[in-house]
């Protein structure tokens, strides 16, 4: 499956995949529309990726944490288009023989997304839609 | 030399999918990132508002400020990313 | 639902139950049976608890959590009974508006229950059965 | 004063599911959770392997050394735990 899709993403499907039957812990991140933004009604998101290098980006960052953490396997997927309040954006899942190398594994593969996939969002809500900025101050909401 | 730029999110949004800028070469059939965008800054005004938070992919790779561009190359200049 | 449960642990229901429409970062712990431990073949894992106490030992440690991670809610379930390799032992959902407090809570949730809740694990394998014992040196392989 | 104490996994599979001490009693009607642990070891050399790791809950709630058990509360001593 691609890693950067237009079908909605399961979760669970992504940690039984990760799974091997030499794991106890799995660790899962799940990176959802939320209701508002800045104090701003947000009604929905839309995603856009630059596709061919989201894909591109999204496995080299795969390959660099499986150096980082070899004993982890991680499965990420980033979906893209128009998403209602909770639909599910990201997905990280980490599987591992034990539960430290899967939480951290886990939480660099969403860091790594962030910082450096090609995908950005605009906000829509009453008044309109709006590009987000992740360097535009937001005092207490960043995004996800 | 003349290089054709893809743009995505609000740099789509205020310039259209792609535009094409001249450049001068660094040496023959190459330029570097860097001169392309201050070219690009140039001839586009309205990207000023990014200057150097423009990321610079090169053959869908993030590339800096001295590597080269060449003929042939795809090009594309990047808003801050923002998924998750 | 009880908090220590004899049915079948579905990891993507704790998530959905976790969420509210102002939450945008989700995590999950899933500590899983594994195949071997220190290097024995492990065929099943029976874990048992003193019910009561588990229970409310649940609850005591969400109540402190909701305290120390204000913004996150939890939920968290612990099988017991007999579980096969690949079944899972014990989830913990964290959701919040961002990820930080997400992460936080949900590792924090999981080092709780494994240090306060009255449940204990017989591994079964080829040789019969033996309970673990956590202090035990276990030189590569802790459980999950 | 006799207290009935609850074993749970490797404890209750060496000594069976409850079993019966004697204790002294620190002051009339009470005695303390270590003196009872005390009492419970000596009864029992084959909780020895644990002695101190054994964790003891009065009324369902982790109890300290110090701390006083009543005629009528619920007492169980309990191997270290090991969920998840």
């Amino acid at each position: 499956m691609a890693r950067v899709t237009r079908s909605p993403l399961d979760p669970a499907v992504f940690l039984s995949e990760a799974r091997r039957d030499g794991d106890g812990g799995l660790t899962l991140f799940v990176g959802v529309v939320r209701d508002n933004a800045d104090g701003r009604k947000v009604e929905a998101m839309e995603y856009e990726a630059y596709e061919p290098m989201a894909e591109k980006e999204m496995e080299r960052i795969e390959t660099d944490l499986a150096t980082r953490f070899p004993a982890v396997r991680l499965v990420m997927r980033h979906r893209i288009g128009r998403l209602a309040v909770g639909e599910v954006a990201v997905v990280v899942a980490a599987s591992a023989p034990h539960r430290e190398e899967a939480f951290a594994a886990c939480r660099a593969g969403i860091e790594e997304i962030k910082a450096r996939v090609p995908v950005w969002k605009r906000e829509w809500g009453p008044d309109g839609s709006v590009w987000v900025d992740p360097l535009q101050p937001r005092p207490k909401h960043e995004s996800c | 030399m003349r290089v054709e730029i893809l743009l995505f999110a609000s740099l789509r949004d205020e310039l259209g999918g792609t535009c094409a800028v001249e450049v001068p070469e660094s040496r023959p059939g190459e330029a570097t990132v860097g001169a392309l965008r201050e070219a690009f800054l140039a001839a586009c005004p309205a990207a000023a508002r990014l200057g150097k938070r423009i990321l610079v992919a090169v053959n869908e790779r993030f590339a800096g400020d001295a590597d080269p561009v060449r003929p042939g190359d795809t090009v594309a200049f990047l808003p801050p990313v923002a998924g998750g």
